[in-house]
């Protein structure tokens, strides 16, 4: 059923890439050259890109990646078995169609015949199960390990086709499979040199292959004369430049240093908005901070003392403040309306005397006190707190914030301490929320709600299959959500970006791990190198 | 004192160091009680808007008013740099008083160490040692003052062990005189001159070091006032609103040049080879 | 010199970078987090983060871990870096080349300036001249390191003068020397004007004692020039005790420069510092600061070697 | 005659913390060419600040306010500043007080000497060297050639002042102003530069500033003087006409209070010698301290133990004053130290004939009947604690004291010393030299002690403030009945109040007698007759001539194995004196004279 035609179609002329932009609103820079008109013309080969990137990649296995860099390096140098396209659905990538079981508990995948790893080697299934192995194994130590589905176990078919079987019910298995870790490896490298082989210059079948390496200071990127699409890359060499510090990430840029950042923060991006020749780029995304609060912890275990913070909030004013107005409200769903299966029960606006009476039911009548934990990144954990300490004092609420280093933060505040900001980034299924964060045996339950009803309410969704039937069960999941608000989300952030406006047509996803640099082009008025 | 006092007015750079350091004392004590708005008031009309009649040196993201923060930090700010220190100068000058008295394996296995923590930039070890004892302003004073101690030692020590073969000393120890009294009454106080120079100079290198720690996550805690937490908070909007990080960083400035003028001062005064 | 005070001398080094590694090691075996919860992040699982643990050998006994690593270190090997998968000395080494270079630009650039400004002010002592120098260099130091940095970034990379790169780094040999310069250019400036302080006042205040001394007098009462004096005589003297402040200097460029190498992105050991840091990666703190200490230790060393050369009265023994 | 130099009305201030002092005071002053002219005076009179007022060389604080200074008529003050570079080394040329300190320490000798010559004649190279080593030999360093590439620090003291003197006129100045020059060197050494002073003076017909604070010395070299006092010049005359027939209260008071031994009769500070069994007896006294050996090319090396002082045996009266004499590094202080208890040593130290062997074994009641008085009141007494207690605390260590007592006692012994009680809570820096050294004193005599040792306790004071610490140490002695060990390098000084002295050099007693008066009867040993001549007392001073000795002091490490004298002695008999070590043998009514010439033959030598 969940069955996705050849959609060989997706590498196609100019107009078509125009899709990828998808949710993105490309905003026109004060010189008034619109990207539109840069979409229209006839894509450039040639030239040399420079994108600047805040951290330089601890290695370069995909596997182990942690930061932003190391995803797009991922990206750059390997292909997934699917991608994830801008409507979070599964696009081929190195599989060129599959299809699932009618229980949704196996999935055959049929390989493309032309795919070559740089060392011209056929990509076969082999190097699919070896991949999916090597993901799955915990000495691996990849963060996406448990992301990708509840495989049980898989049967190399031939060499281009590949059935991989879960333990329970699992719809999303291609979409999980995107996942921005989950590439594929050569088999061979994994079997001579393990885990290891990856942590260097690896053969990979992606559209680039690694130039000068230096990897401290930038990374250059040559196209992969292997990669099946000839078409691709446009540019003759793709430059990674890291700038940890980002005031001198922005003056880079703005010096034109570098052609593309492809993340800023708000306040760049204010200034850079009003720079002529340049092209801001914002992307709205669900990826949000949440208020976490434990429910075995006093005083927010009680409910009516979570109601009452979510009646405290001035959402727009949050998104104002800490976010410079680049986000959207939410009101404390940790689905958006991305997800098919959205629905907003309540929309709490700020409103204090009912914010008072509601802990005064509580028998807070006089106030209550507690701390609000917070990591040194991302920036935004910091003013998230802030804003509801102090948006929530009026009401009573007496909020201690304390920031801690980010391993402390992990040891002894997550999943540990009453209140804390936590900070996720967009899930490619509403399921993955459920399922990673929320029910009883998630791996990463890090309120402690442990609501049998909403357990089996989600357990019940991974079995259906009829849309109409998920849609209502999702219904339910909300609200209770909405009952007992485990988390306080004030809002999603929009991911932004920006780059000179001779950088043409590479992609702004709302995952933001994906930027299909390989299609990038540069024009005319690109400055030579 | 009044001496020491008298005789900095009359040294160019040390009535500067006073006038700066007297400056610093009247924010210290004066600062935090009159600060035109709450500190920590967000204001949500006015984000980040220059100076104003209303908010001299302007606002913040939160539109909170940074001459009412920089007031108030002023407290936090040389408090922490003035407690640190003052932490790191004793425990350091009992360490090398000590050490230099007794010399001996007792002295060398301490000097030993003080080299290897010298050895260790300040920066870099109070950084480890506040992520080893947890991240607080408590903690980052403590770890400030472990890493001046060292030092401080050293320059103790040097200066005991000159005081050590003194005739007075020499007297005290000829007429039968104890150790805690040689030690307390006639050693201390005459290592304290370079020890105090050294000290008032590295006030500044603390509230530096404070700052830097803020501005790595390591130090004040927000919504705290404290200067250096002010600029690392502002750095990110330093394309936008320069000012955010101009007013705290010229107070810093100001305070900082002001002890390490009073250092320079006191150094000149408490010099006999300068002196008259 | 003795050759016998060289090689205790050498030993003592070798003790004292000996005892600040197991400081660190001391200090790094109590934090709180794990090389291994920082690697896998707000993802890992209790079972995955055992088998991490297990892999990067941080299930052993810490004295047991020490003293394999030192034993390594000692022969050159000093492990694999947790975060970067990589043997620490590969990153090391490089990081090391390009601080080394990064300081001797600063120094240089230091030197040049710093000297002749504290001569200047110790001549003209007590006048405006001394106190606009004092004040200038007391800038240095009187304001964080991130804070001076980013002043030098703005105005010096801003876009209205832009100047100079705003960060990053280039190769003598890869990139040409024009580029390679460029890109030191900020960081060298920002240290020299924070070290700058140092050495101008500290040449000052030798200065003025020179100045004041009986064999200055002796030279003016011989009729030697003004300039004579201060540069034959006077500065001779003074520049003595610099040479101990420079070495400590050395020291501080080599390590201390964390935050000034995180604002303009200069790949040497001080963001290497700040990433093994970050990462918690203790087989990388643990070298990065050995060789920190060390190249502090050396400097000191080297220091005494060369005060013992120009200072005819020293005498070690 | 015209004068090569004119001093007139000249006045100068000098800005202090606590306002403007008048450093002189309307100065006349004339110079003749090739004349010696001596600027006398006490510390504070104002005569270095005039000699570098003559060179246009005042502090940054100074200031003149009236006056000219004239150079063969030229108006000095009038002068360019490249006018005065010439005129500075050239015409004038100065040796200041202390050689250690007018060396710049990191350039060779050679080449200070050559830049003076550099700097005005345009000399270079071979010519520039042969000039500097003509002169250097000139000074009396025969071993120029090698001296040249030495640095400062591996020259002894008068070394050192020679070279200085030198480089002052190699240029052939036409003036030369000498401020002090002797004051820093050893009596022996003083005497050798005089004599070359005097040389210098005859052969080049150079014209001599010469300030000084010694009237001896004044009396030797100079033609005329000028005493000075508080900034202003209060009498003026020839040398002969100043040490006979003073005219002015000061001069007056500043010759009498010059120790003299033929003019005092000594009967007044001389305690009678009384008693049996000495107070103290010190018994083959030894001191020794580790010192690194280098040889071979790396200098490696190990510790060896050299004998600072060794064979010491003393005795010192009830009552008596002991004096202990000799230069420096003759040991004298080791003994000092040893004898309190700061030194460790091997042999027996006993006082009232209870006899203690080593350190260990000088117990509380020995520490309290024996007391030291140091040398430099600043460095005894520590800067940061109030007089009050500086004084009291000896007494409170006794233990058993109450406080009242305490401070009844430091009330006393304050009136004693003559000191006002407003000091009590003062600091010493607030004190001028004289009264600090009387709060030593108090401090010393606080527990009544049987032994007070003085260890160059007037060295660094004016004659006139020597004097009456020298009169309060009498009445002290007189009322309390205290025995001294003097420790003096001051031989004058010494024969005027001591009992019994033994003289020290290079760490032996070579000579030990009882003394009735101020003559030193023969036989005494070379090394004493050295010693009186060399710093005769101004009205002898006038007529007697000077007796130098050449040499330094021999090495530590390898000491001689004849007389440890034998090297400078002019007395010297042969080679037996550098093989054969004379004992310290009892000759006449002396104790003992350690010289292997006959008794006989040294009974022969004149009284002194």
């Amino acid at each position: 059923m969940t069955t996705n035609s050849p959609v060989d179609t997706m590498r196609i002329n100019r107009r078509g890439a125009l899709k990828f932009l998808g949710g993105s609103v490309a905003l026109a820079g004060a010189s008034g050259i619109l990207p539109l008109r840069a979409a229209l013309a006839e894509a450039r080969r040639g030239g040399t890109l420079r994108v600047s990137v805040q951290n330089h990649p601890n290695d370069l296995s995909p596997f182990n990646t942690l930061n932003n860099t190391g995803f797009l390096i991922a990206e750059l140098l390997y292909v997934g078995l699917t991608r994830i396209d801008h409507k979070l659905q599964a696009a081929p990538d190195l599989a060129q169609s599959w299809e699932a079981n009618d229980k949704a508990t196996e999935f055959t995948f049929h390989l493309r015949p032309d795919a070559k790893f740089q060392s011209g080697a056929q990509v076969t299934a082999a190097d699919v199960k070896a991949s999916i192995d090597a993901m799955l194994d915990p000495k691996t130590g990849s963060g996406s390990r448990s992301s990708i589905g509840p495989i049980s176990d898989m049967e190399v078919v031939d060499d281009l086709t590949i059935k991989i079987r879960t333990s329970s019910p699992y719809a999303d298995l291609p979409i999980a499979i995107g996942d921005m870790r989950m590439k594929i490896v050569s088999a061979k490298v994994l079997k001579e040199q393990g885990v290891k082989g990856l942590y260097k210059d690896a053969d990979a079948c992606g559209p680039f292959k690694l130039g000068k390496v230096d990897i401290e200071s930038k990374l250059q990127f040559l196209p992969n004369e292997n990669y099946w699409d000839k078409s691709f890359p446009y540019v003759d060499a793709l430059e990674l430049r890291y700038y940890p510090d980002l005031n001198s990430e922005a003056l880079a840029f703005q010096n034109g240093e570098v052609d593309a950042m492809l993340e800023t923060d708000n306040a760049t991006f204010t200034v850079l908005k009003q720079t002529p020749h340049i092209v801001p780029r914002r992307q709205t995304t669900a990826r949000f901070y949440s208020l976490t609060m434990r429910f075995d912890r006093e005083p927010l275990n009680d409910i009516r003392v979570r109601q009452a913070l979510r009646y405290t909030l001035d959402r727009q004013a949050m998104v104002d403040i800490v976010l410079d107005g680049y986000g959207r409200v939410a009101y404390d769903n940790i689905l958006s309306d991305d997800y098919p299966y959205y629905y907003q029960p309540e929309k709490p606006t700020r409103d204090i005397e009912k914010a008072k009476a509601l802990l005064k039911e509580a028998g807070h009548e006089n106030g209550v006190s507690f701390t609000i934990f917070t990591a040194d990144r991302p920036i935004g954990r910091m003013k998230v707190a802030l804003a509801i300490q102090e948006m929530a004092k009026p009401a009573g609420f007496n909020i201690e914030v304390r920031r801690l280093p980010y391993d402390e933060y992990l040891s002894k505040v997550w999943k540990k301490e009453t209140a804390y900001v936590a900070s996720w980034g967009m899930k490619s299924t509403m399921d993955g929320y459920y399922t990673s964060l929320m029910t009883s045996d998630a791996p990463w339950a890090d309120t402690g709600w442990n609501n049998k009803e909403f357990d089996d309410l989600v357990a019940e969704e991974q079995r259906t299959l009829d849309p109409e039937k998920r849609r209502e069960l999702f219904r339910k999941l909300q609200e209770l959500t909405n009952r007992d608000v485990p988390y306080i989300i004030p809002f999603y952030q929009d991911y932004l970006a920006a780059n000179w406006d001779y950088v043409n047509d590479y992609e702004m996803h709302p995952l933001q791990y994906t930027h299909r640099l390989e299609r990038a082009w540069l024009s005319e008025n690109a400055p030579k190198r | 004192m009044i001496r020491i006092i008298t005789r900095l007015w009359s040294h160019p750079i040390g009535r500067l160091g006073l006038i700066a350091v007297g400056f610093n004392l009247l924010l210290f004590i004066f600062g935090p009680m009159l600060p035109p708005y709450d500190p920590e008031a967000f204001g949500f009309t006015a984000r980040l808007t220059g100076s104003s009649l209303a908010h001299p040196f302007g606002t913040d993201e939160f539109g909170r008013d940074v001459l009412s923060r920089v007031m108030v930090g002023s407290r936090n700010t040389i408090g922490f740099g003035v407690l640190s220190t003052l932490i790191g100068t004793t425990v350091g000058a009992a360490i090398g008083i000590v050490s230099g008295y007794f010399g001996g394996l007792f002295d060398e296995i301490v000097m030993r160490f003080a080299d290897a923590f010298v050895a260790i930039p300040n920066l870099l070890l109070s950084m480890l040692i506040v992520i080893a004892i947890g991240v607080s302003t408590g903690n980052a004073i403590l770890a400030i003052a472990v890493s001046f101690a060292p030092s401080i030692a050293r320059v103790a020590r040097s200066t005991t062990l000159t005081i050590r073969q003194t005739d007075y000393v020499k007297a005290a120890e000829a007429r039968g005189d104890s150790t805690g009294y040689i030690v307390l009454r006639e050693i201390a106080p005459n290592v304290m001159a370079p020890v105090i120079v050294e000290g008032t100079i590295r006030i500044s290198f603390a509230i530096m070091l404070g700052a830097t720690l803020s501005y790595l996550g390591l130090g004040a805690q927000p919504p705290a006032s404290d200067w250096g937490l002010l600029i690392s908070e502002a750095r990110q909007y330093m394309l936008r609103a320069p000012w955010l990080v101009a007013w705290p960083g010229l107070a810093i400035a100001v305070v900082s040049i002001g002890f390490n003028l009073l250092g320079d001062g006191l150094r000149d005064v408490l010099n006999p080879r300068v002196r008259d | 010199m003795s050759a016998n005070y060289l090689v205790r001398r050498f030993f003592s080094t070798l003790l004292v970078i000996i005892l600040s590694s197991v400081i660190v090691f001391a200090i790094t075996n109590v934090l709180p987090g794990d090389a291994a919860s920082m690697v896998l992040g707000e993802h890992a699982t209790p079972q995955d983060l055992i088998a991490v643990r297990e892999r990067l050998g941080l299930d052993q006994n810490v004295v047991l871990r020490y003293v394999e690593w030192l034993g390594g270190a000692l022969t050159g090997n000093f492990g694999e870096s947790v975060a970067m998968q990589r043997p620490v000395w590969d990153v090391l080494s490089v990081a090391i080349s390009r601080s080394l270079i990064l300081a001797f630009s600063a120094l240089l650039i230091v030197i040049c300036i710093a000297i002749p400004l504290g001569v200047l002010a110790a001549a003209r002592k007590g006048t405006a001249v001394d106190l606009v120098v004092s004040l200038f260099s007391y800038l240095g130091i009187a304001l964080p390191e991130f804070v001076t940095a980013s002043l030098f970034l703005t105005f010096l990379a801003g876009p209205s003068l832009g100047i100079f790169p705003a960060g990053g780094y280039a190769s003598f040999s890869g990139d040409g020397v024009v580029d390679a310069l460029r890109h030191l250019a900020l960081p060298a400036l920002s240290l020299t004007f924070i070290l700058m302080a140092h050495i101008s006042r500290l040449v000052r205040s030798e200065m003025i004692d020179a100045l004041a001394s009986d064999y200055v007098r002796t030279a003016v009462l011989k009729g030697l020039s003004r300039r004579q004096v201060l540069f034959k005589h006077a500065l001779r003297n003074s520049l003595l005790p610099a040479v101990t402040i420079i070495a400590l200097d050395i020291g501080y460029l080599l390590g201390g420069v964390l935050v000034v190498e995180e604002v303009f992105a200069y790949p040497g050991v001080g963001r290497l510092m700040i990433f093994a840091i970050n990462n918690r990666d203790l087989p990388l703190i643990q070298s990065t600061a050995a060789v920190i200490a060390a190249g502090y230790a050396f400097a000191n060393f080297g220091a005494d070697i060369i005060y013992a050369w120009l200072d005819p009265r020293v005498q070690y023994d | 005659m015209t004068d090569l130099l004119t001093v007139e009305n000249l006045t100068v201030d000098f800005e202090t913390g606590d306002g403007t002092v008048r450093a002189l005071d309307n100065v006349d002053i004339r110079v003749g060419p090739g004349e010696a002219v001596a600027i006398v005076g006490e510390s504070g009179s104002g005569k270095s600040t005039l000699a570098y007022a003559i060179l246009q060389y005042l502090a940054q604080n100074g200031r003149k306010v009236a006056g000219t200074v004239r150079l063969e008529g030229r108006d000095l003050s009038r002068l360019t500043r490249p006018e005065l570079h010439m005129l500075r080394g050239a015409e004038m040329s100065v040796v200041s007080q202390d050689p250690a300190t007018s060396f710049n320490p990191t350039l060779s000798v050679g080449r200070q000497v050559e830049e003076a010559i550099r700097v005005h004649t345009r000399l270079s190279g071979t010519a520039l060297r042969v000039r500097a080593l003509e002169f250097l030999r000139k000074v009396g360093l025969p071993d120029a050639e090698t001296m040249m590439d030495k640095y400062p620090h591996q020259l002894s003291g008068g070394e050192k002042q020679r070279a200085l003197i030198a480089a002052a006129i190699a240029t052939g100045p036409k003036l030369l102003i000498m401020d002090e020059p002797t004051t820093a060197l050893d009596v022996t050494t003083a005497a050798a530069l005089v004599a070359l002073l005097k040389d210098l003076k005859r052969s080049l017909g150079v014209a001599i500033l010469y300030i000084t604070h010694d009237l001896g010395i004044m009396a030797q070299i100079a033609d005329r003087a000028y005493v000075m006092k508080q900034g202003a010049v209060v009498e003026e005359g020839t040398v002969e006409q100043i040490v006979t027939a003073p005219r002015h209260p000061y001069t007056q008071r500043l010759l009498a209070s010059v120790p003299d031994p033929e003019a005092a009769d000594g009967a007044e500070h001389r305690s009678a010698a009384g008693g049996d069994t000495p107070l103290l007896e010190v018994r083959d006294l030894k001191v020794s301290y580790p010192m690194r050996v280098k040889s071979g090319p790396f200098h490696w090396g190990a510790s060896r133990l050299v004998q600072a002082v060794h064979n010491i045996n003393l005795k010192v009266g009830r009552g008596e004053t002991v004096g202990l004499i000799g230069e420096s590094g003759s040991g004298k202080s080791t003994i000092a130290r040893a004898l309190v208890g700061l030194n460790a040593f091997n042999g027996e130290i006993a006082l009232e004939g209870n006899f203690r062997h080593g350190r260990e074994a000088l117990d509380a009641a020995y520490r309290r009947d024996v007391q030291m008085i140091f040398q430099h009141p600043d460095l005894s007494l520590n800067p940061r604690i109030r007089i009050a207690e500086l004084i009291g605390r000896p007494l409170k260590l006794q233990g058993g004291v109450s406080r009242t007592e305490i401070n009844a006692k430091v009330a006393e012994i304050m009136r004693l010393v003559q000191l006002s009680p407003d000091l009590l809570n003062r600091f010493t820096y607030q004190l001028s030299g004289g009264q600090k050294q009387r709060v030593a004193i108090a401090r010393a005599f606080i527990t009544r002690p049987k032994l007070v040792i003085c260890d160059e306790i007037t060295s660094g004071l004016d004659v006139t403030v020597q004097k009456s610490i020298m009169e309060l140490l009498g009445s002290l002695q007189s009322q309390f009945g205290t025995s001294y060990l003097f420790i003096t390098h001051d031989i004058n000084l010494i024969r005027s109040v001591a009992n019994r002295i033994y003289t020290m050099y290079f760490g032996e007693i070579v000579e030990g007698r009882i003394l009735e008066n101020p003559s030193l009867p023969a036989p005494y040993h070379p090394y004493t007759e050295v010693l009186v001549k060399s710093a005769l007392p101004p009205r002898r001073a006038l007529t007697g001539s000077i007796e130098t000795i050449k040499g330094e002091l021999p090495s530590r490490l390898s000491p001689p194995r004849g007389c440890v004298f034998a090297s400078r002695c002019p007395r010297r008999i042969g080679p037996v004196c550098d093989q054969t070590a004379p004992d310290l043998l009892p000759r006449g009514e002396q104790i003992g004279i350690r010289c292997l010439i006959e008794t006989a033959e040294l009974r022969r030598l004149p009284t002194l």
